[in-house]
């Protein structure tokens, strides 16, 4: 009880932190769906988009509102309820996470000694979304899409989890504040490469993209899981997608990159934050890049590279660090 | 064992080259030609649909109405007509249609008239709201060119 | 493969064999097979290692004409095989040897409605299954022609070259046939 | 202070709505998967009760075990298992609606009187360490290690069986 | 192999049925395949065809020989310059036509180009179905050059109509001659790109190797003709096997790969870019100077009675043309053999228990073109 | 699933009543009913236009040889993404505009009138190539199974004759598209990639 | 005194979860049905003793940890039944309890 009236004077503070989160939401999606498409363009050689704004700068705002336009579609047999609560429980969750993450020292909803936990049990909610969104639209691509990404997600989350866990071990403490001052003379990228390269790759599969796009494979499964989802609620599958990958990418700052480490701007305060997005937006262009490299994998090589190859380097990786933080 | 590890190492440095190859397009020019704005050189030689030929010397067109473009034509997508006036030999043009929309572009009409009063136009940017903004008229056409 | 050989197997199973110039039909033989051998030859012809390359039905008076092709994968032997359906535009299938064919007589029973027995899935596979009954290739009244008439001709005792190289000789050959047909 | 308690009061009726509305969906509810949602919402409602319980790490284990995992497989079970659609009809009409009322209602009354509202309980005299994670996981690693260990190995077990098991049924079949 | 589905057993009712098309990204078109699914393996394929079926045959029964031309374009719009070069084969052959030697040598040019052109659409596309969007767009960019240079010589970009029955329609020209040579130059250098981005991929390697793995004694029962029957180690190639215009003229290889499965036909397609490059710099070379169109072709194009059939070596595989002719100018019966209706049908064998992803593989290296399929 | 396989086999019949409903039929009775966008009101109309005319996002759905052209447009080349409308989408529920590129048959129709349904409202339909917009060179006499014409289906927006069209011609279409939704010819502000960059 | 401060609210609490579980239990007619509600059964017991800890025992740790051993369980239980009922629904092609009646797999 104690806790949870300590924890109430920041009732305020959350609304704040709501608003500001909303506003990364959004504002996240608007920049990487604008990123994507011009560097995709740029890597193909053409221009991306172009025509609407200033070398279509307000893309993205126009995909926006036409898609909040369409019309709403829930197919005839579909599960109705569960139809059009998908995407909501696919969007709603990802605010959460947002609260604890350090975007500089000074700036973070809430340093949670729990922070990385709810950051992965609101993760876990995500998959859930996709499921329902999967099987209520009464599609037998969606469903395939729905239980591909049930099952990448589930074994990805292994190797995703040990690697992260072996940073855990070395800093003691689940704060994503405590990781990042724990990183202040070294960044933990330069100890735990291996750890740094297993949870990349794990977050390529976390968030559904190419190479590793299977849910929503174009060529196999149409649209796969929201092959269904129109409009707004198509949307809101695709803010969330954005989100987490902007979240998934945050977690890697915080933990491998440093956080909001770096050289301090002259005449701001909150230079952190600077440095901080420019590390995520680093590794979100990363994330664009190999998408626009590759070919898809094959489910089972999916699967086979993170049962033979991920899990068991990130298991010899956990227990090292362990054994040298034991020795150390 | 050895191909475990050989094989992981392969196939990283195959995903680093084609990041490599990626990386390198980025910062290329683009090859996009900007429709609106920039146009394509379109060749000479391009195939549009149809038209009658305006010649300089007489400032019209040479079709003698001998029908053969109607007859040769694979998808009768040519309505020629014509009728017989005082003071000209044969038949005078009346009728010169086109029904672009059912042509197949395939040239035999422009190949087996005996004046060469027909070639293709040069036109290729054509989108219209009705399919009947494409029976053209080429006698009209003809007329109202330059 | 020895094509004597082979043409000797031919021989049992057909009624007539015909070597034909490559040159001007693109074919180097020509065999019309009875109705029931057709399932033999096909065997023989798999056993020999010929592919098949088509196989489609041909609409003339006595009965349609059902045409197989096959050709060879290591020497230049182009084969014409035909034989003409019964009464109830009926003939033995050779899908289950050519699976190959699976397709080419699903399709010559919606373009002209032969009916291959024994095939396994005679289903409708270009048409829509309402246009079953459609057999669009069939010739209509009046431009159905005689078998002869669609037959190479022999090489006459007359000036006529066997070779038809010049078009001139093209434009002779059509009146003999329509005066076959006539007749 | 107090309209932040009260605040919290308001928000407990909520948890506690929430999770009864969960569990009244995933009993009456027809499908299936509507009935998995229910058990979700109660999950949610229960991980909230933990955080007022003072627990917020439970409470982030609850969902992230149980609806992260538990949630996740039982939706998977539903799907693969493809309840037919005269069995989801029948689901609750098969067995005597006013039977199994009764026999919740007297064992929820013998149970509320016998025990809850009889018994005193007294609160502990003294209390040792507090409601953080590092005292949890102290615990858990001194005292309950046993124990500690005994859940990975019937969570091994459980993973090995479960491979064995859905497996089994494949080749059972294709061969 | 039974496709019948009413005697499918009761028993396998946990499988389900996925109807793929006719409107599906990696079907390439109006293909429709009816999938069988235990999982994620195919376990049945039924395949329906028709959804681009464009009368073609019986068109070509109501016109005349000469006015078909155009028809043949469109049915492989890939490799209509091929198309046309067969068609006019056939009749050439059938009524005698002498083709100049120029003519041949430009259908020759024209005739590698468009299969260059086809093979650089279909490596995009099999890419595109693999799930990589960049190549598509690289390929293209080398196919839009090839299509700049047909279509200065032949009017069009994508449905030709450029042969005709004793020649071409048009002669070329110097600036022909010169932007095909920059273009041979520009693709050699582009090779060595593709190989890192796309041949060496460890996932594309991954996804291709040992998937759809076709023998030489499946491909003679099911007519599978072209890369996929040269993947498997047969060097059948119409070019040689049966050489037709001035193709024994020159030297090049048939590229051939032992295994038989995709990353074969894969491989094979790619190097076969590169003899087509080697046979158009040969002709190049030896253009001769002459007419383009052979003298004395007559306006109505009678074809003696008989039947003739000419065989040319489409992108695909073999394109055969067998016409029926009653001695009129209007065929009696027109019949195209075209490789990928041959193709497909060795799909429901080739990809029973595959994965569905490797069936969208196995479906690509096929290199489908439907409406040639369905014509 | 025999049944199951039988009944996916038929579906797509060209039957009695699909022919009533469609061939030939009054155009106004083919328009299956747009059901009303989700928001709609008179001021924001103009906004919402703006916006659907440059976020076109078509559908996946090549037919035949138009659909090569359609393919190249979205290339590198011509680059379609400078109007927004290089996001194919492969499923009918995400796309606003279906761009019918090819030779429709009367087994494809029913297929296309239930994709032209399964896009949500407002959509867009333009007829690419000349067996889309009249049957091209398949109107002829001997033509047994091919649609002369997508608008006989469904209503079309822009025509775009040729064969195949050239994908200029189809970013022409797209711009009149535009310029049909919202009354304005585009492109409105001069942007251009600056040469060489 | 706020009711949510009351030991006895959550024991309340879980003994509706209790009940609720066992009524699904015995009303639901497949086996996931079940294996949803003996969900709220344990969530029941592990929300009671989160009650106690908090309210009564000594030492705060222990409820935690019970409460983490029965999810832990709870997990194993759900994958094993789940992977049970897939083998079952392979069998009978059913998930209805009663028609399960051989004892053999």
């Amino acid at each position: 009880m104690e806790i949870f009236y300590s924890i109430l004077p920041d009732l305020i503070r959350m609304v704040v932190c709501a608003v500001c989160g909303a506003a990364i939401v959004f504002g996240n999606a608007l920049v990487m769906g604008y990123a994507e498409r011009k560097l995709a363009g740029h890597i193909m050689l053409r221009p991306g988009p172009m025509e609407v704004g200033f070398h279509g700068v307000y893309q993205l705002v126009v995909d926006g509102l036409k898609l909040m336009g369409k019309q709403l579609v829930v197919p005839k047999n579909a599960d109705r309820p569960l139809f059009m609560l998908a995407p909501l429980l696919a969007f709603a969750p990802v605010f959460v996470p947002l609260l604890v993450i350090p975007f500089s020292d000074k700036i973070q909803g809430f340093d949670l000694d729990i922070g990385l936990l709810v950051i992965l049990a609101l993760a876990s909610i995500n998959l859930l979304a996709i499921l329902i969104g999967g099987w209520s639209s009464n599609n037998k691509y969606s469903l395939f899409g729905a239980f591909r990404a049930v099952s990448q997600n589930v074994a990805y989350e292994i190797p995703m989890l040990l690697s992260l866990l072996s940073i855990i071990f070395m800093t003691n403490t689940f704060s994503l504040k405590g990781v990042v001052a724990a990183q202040s003379p070294v960044w933990f990228i330069v100890i735990q490469p291996l750890a740094f390269l297993i949870y990349l790759v794990a977050i390529v599969a976390e968030t559904n993209r190419a190479p590793f796009d299977l849910p929503e494979a174009e060529s196999e499964l149409t649209a796969g899981f929201h092959t269904e989802y129109a409009g707004m609620s198509f949307s809101l599958f695709v803010l969330g997608e954005y989100a987490n990958m902007f979240i998934v990418c945050s977690v890697a700052t915080v933990f491998f990159l440093g956080g909001s480490s770096g050289i301090p701007l002259p005449y701001f305060e909150y230079s952190g934050i600077i440095w901080f997005l420019l590390k995520v937006y680093l590794l979100m262009f990363f994330l664009i890049w190999i998408r626009w490299t590759y070919p898809r994998t094959r489910f089972d090589q999916l699967m086979n590279f993170c049962w033979k190859y991920l899990i068991p380097f990130s298991l010899v990786n956990l227990i090292i660090t362990v054994v040298m933080v034991k020795l150390l | 064992m050895k191909s475990y590890f050989s094989e992981l190492f392969t196939g990283a440095w195959s995903l680093i080259l084609g990041l490599k190859v990626t990386i390198k397009a980025l910062f290329t020019p683009i090859v996009t030609c900007q429709y609106p704005r920039e146009k394509l050189e379109i060749t000479p030689n391009y195939r549009g649909h149809i038209d009658l030929v305006k010649f300089a010397d007489t400032g019209t067109h040479k079709c003698i109405t001998c029908g053969s473009c109607m007859r040769d034509c694979p998808s009768d997508c040519i309505v020629v007509d014509g009728e017989k006036r005082e003071g000209v030999k044969g038949k005078a043009l009346t009728v010169f249609t086109l029904d672009f929309t059912k042509c197949s572009l395939c040239g035999a009409c422009v190949e087996v008239c005996p004046t060469k009063a027909l070639d293709y136009s040069n036109e290729y940017e054509l989108a219209g709201y009705a399919r009947e903004d494409f029976h053209y008229d080429l006698l009209k056409r003809v007329e109202e060119r330059e | 493969m020895d094509i004597n050989q082979v043409k000797k197997q031919w021989q049992t199973l057909s009624t007539t064999i015909e070597d034909i110039d490559y040159a001007v039909s693109g074919h180097d033989y020509n065999i019309c097979l009875e109705r029931d051998k057709v399932r033999d030859f096909a065997t023989l012809m798999l056993e020999e290692g010929f592919y098949l390359v088509d196989l489609m039905a041909v609409h003339v008076t006595p009965a349609i004409e059902v045409v197989y092709q096959f050709a060879h994968f290591e020497t230049r032997c182009r084969v014409l095989a035909r034989a003409f359906v019964d009464d109830n535009s009926e003939i033995a299938t050779i899908a289950d040897i050519y699976q190959g064919a699976n397709w080419h007589e699903r399709e010559a029973r919606d373009l002209h409605g032969v009916v291959f027995v024994d095939h396994p899935y005679l289903f409708p596979l270009i048409l829509a299954e309402e246009d079953v009954d459609l057999k669009p290739l069939l010739k209509k009244e009046g431009t159905l022609k005689d078998i002869d008439a669609v037959r190479r001709k022999p090489p006459e005792p007359a000036p006529e070259p066997k070779t038809k190289v010049k078009p001139e000789g093209a434009e002779a050959k059509p009146e003999a046939a329509k005066s076959q047909e006539q007749s | 202070m107090i309209v932040y308690r009260y605040l919290a009061e308001v928000l407990f009726y909520a948890l506690v709505c929430l999770t009864f509305a969960g569990g009244i969906m995933a009993v009456r509810s027809k499908m299936l998967m509507h009935a998995v949602l229910g058990l979700a919402a109660t999950l949610f409602g229960v991980a909230g009760l933990y955080f007022h319980l003072g627990s917020p790490f439970l409470a982030m284990m609850q969902i992230l075990i149980y609806v992260g995992a538990v949630c996740i497989i039982i939706v998977l079970g539903v799907m693969l298992g493809n309840t037919p659609d005269q069995l989801a009809a029948k689901n609750l009409t098969g067995r005597s609606l006013p039977l199994a009322l009764l026999a919740c209602a007297t064992g929820f009354i013998s149970l509320f009187v016998a025990t809850i509202s009889r018994t005193e309980f007294s609160p502990a005299k003294e209390k040792v360490g507090d409601m953080s994670i590092e005292f949890v996981g102290e615990n858990l690693l001194l005292q309950y290690c046993l124990a500690f260990e005994l859940i990975s190995v019937i969570l091994l077990t459980a993973i090995i069986g479960a491979i064995i098991l859905a497996r089994g049924g494949r080749e059972g079949k294709t061969s | 192999m039974a496709m019948d589905v009413e005697t499918l057993e009761d028993s396998r009712h946990h499988r389900y049925v996925l109807n793929m098309g006719p409107q599906h990204p990696s079907t390439h078109g109006v293909l429709r395949i009816l999938l069988e699914l235990e999982g994620e393996y195919a376990m049945e394929l039924l395949p329906v065809l028709g959804y681009g079926h464009r009368c073609h045959e019986k068109i070509a029964e109501h016109k005349p020989v000469k006015s078909f031309m155009p028809n043949t374009a469109r049915m492989d719009y890939l490799g209509a310059l091929i198309y046309n070069h067969g068609y006019a084969h056939l009749l050439e052959k059938a009524a005698g036509v002498e083709v100049p030697e120029r003519a041949e040598y430009i259908r020759v040019i024209t005739s590698e180009l468009n299969r260059i052109q086809s093979h650089l659409l279909w490596y995009g596309a099999y890419l595109l179905d693999l799930g990589a969007f960049t190549p598509i767009m690289y390929a293209f960019d080398d196919r839009e050059h090839i299509l700049d240079i047909l279509e200065d010589v032949t009017g069009s970009r994508l449905t030709y109509c450029y042969f005709r029955v004793g020649g071409v329609s048009k002669d070329i020209d110097d600036k022909f001659v010169t932007s095909t040579r920059a273009f041979i130059k520009r693709l050699r250098s582009r090779f060595p790109m593709y190989e890192d981005l796309v041949n060496g991929n460890i996932i594309l390697q991954k996804r291709l190797n040992d998937v759809g793995e076709l023998t030489p004694q499946l491909c003679a029962r099911y007519g599978v003709t072209g890369p996929l029957l040269r993947g498997t180690g047969v060097d059948y190639d119409m070019r040689r096997a049966e050489p037709y215009s001035i193709y024994p003229q020159f030297d090049f290889e048939i590229p051939t790969e032992t295994k038989g499965d995709c990353m074969a036909s894969f491989l094979v397609r790619f190097r076969e870019m590169e003899q087509s490059l080697r046979i158009i710099e040969q002709a190049l070379d030896g253009l001769p100077e002459g007419p383009v169109m052979a003298a004395k072709v007559p306006k109505k194009l009678k074809i003696p009675a008989g039947d003739y059939n000419a065989s040319v070596e489409a992108p695909r595989g073999e394109l055969s043309y067998y016409l029926v002719s009653d001695g009129s100018d209007v065929p009696y019966r027109l019949k195209v053999r075209t490789p990928s209706y041959s193709n497909l049908s060795v799909v429901p064998e080739m990809c029973q228990g595959m994965l569905l992803s490797d069936v969208v593989s196995a479906m690509g290296a096929l290199d489908l073109v439907i409406p040639e399929i369905d014509r | 699933m025999a049944e199951q396989k039988k009944s996916l086999l038929n579906i797509h019949s060209y039957s009695k009543e699909c022919a009533e409903r469609y061939d030939g039929a009054d155009l106004q009775q083919t328009k299956t009913s747009d059901g009303p966008p989700l928001l709609q009101m008179k001021l924001t109309d103009a906004i919402f236009d703006l916006c659907r005319a440059n976020s076109l996002w078509p559908l996946t759905f090549g037919l035949s040889c138009c659909a090569i052209e359609m393919m190249c447009s979205g290339m590198a080349r011509f680059d379609l993404s400078r109007y927004g409308a290089e996001v194919f989408r492969p499923s009918p529920r995400q796309s606003d505009l279906m761009i019918v590129a090819g030779t429709v048959n009367r087994k494809m129709a029913p297929a296309l009138v239930t994709l032209y349904e399964q896009m949500p409202a407002p959509r867009y339909v333009i007829a690419m190539g000349n067996c889309a917009v009249a049957g091209g060179p398949f109107a002829v006499e001997a033509n047994y199974d091919v649609v002369l014409g997508v608008d006989k289906l469904i209503p079309v927006d822009v025509y775009i004759p040729g064969c195949p069209p050239r994908p200029e011609a189809l970013i022409e279409g797209i711009l009149q598209l535009q310029e049909q939704i919202t009354g304005k010819r585009f492109p409105i502000p001069q942007n251009k990639m600056p040469e060489g960059v | 005194m706020m009711i949510s401060a009351n030991l006895n609210t959550y024991l309340i609490i879980a003994a509706v979860l209790l009940v609720i579980g066992i009524y699904g239990m015995v009303q639901h007619r497949s086996l996931i049905g079940i294996l949803i509600s003996s969900e709220f059964i344990l969530n029941g017991a592990s929300l009671n003793f989160m009650a106690f800890n908090k309210f009564v025992a000594p030492n705060p740790a222990v409820g935690q940890i019970y409460a983490l051993f029965i999810m832990g369980i709870a997990a194993a239980e759900a994958a094993i039944a789940v992977s049970i009922i897939i083998a079952v629904y392979r069998k009978y092609q059913s998930e209805d309890p009663e028609e399960l009646q051989d004892m053999k797999l």
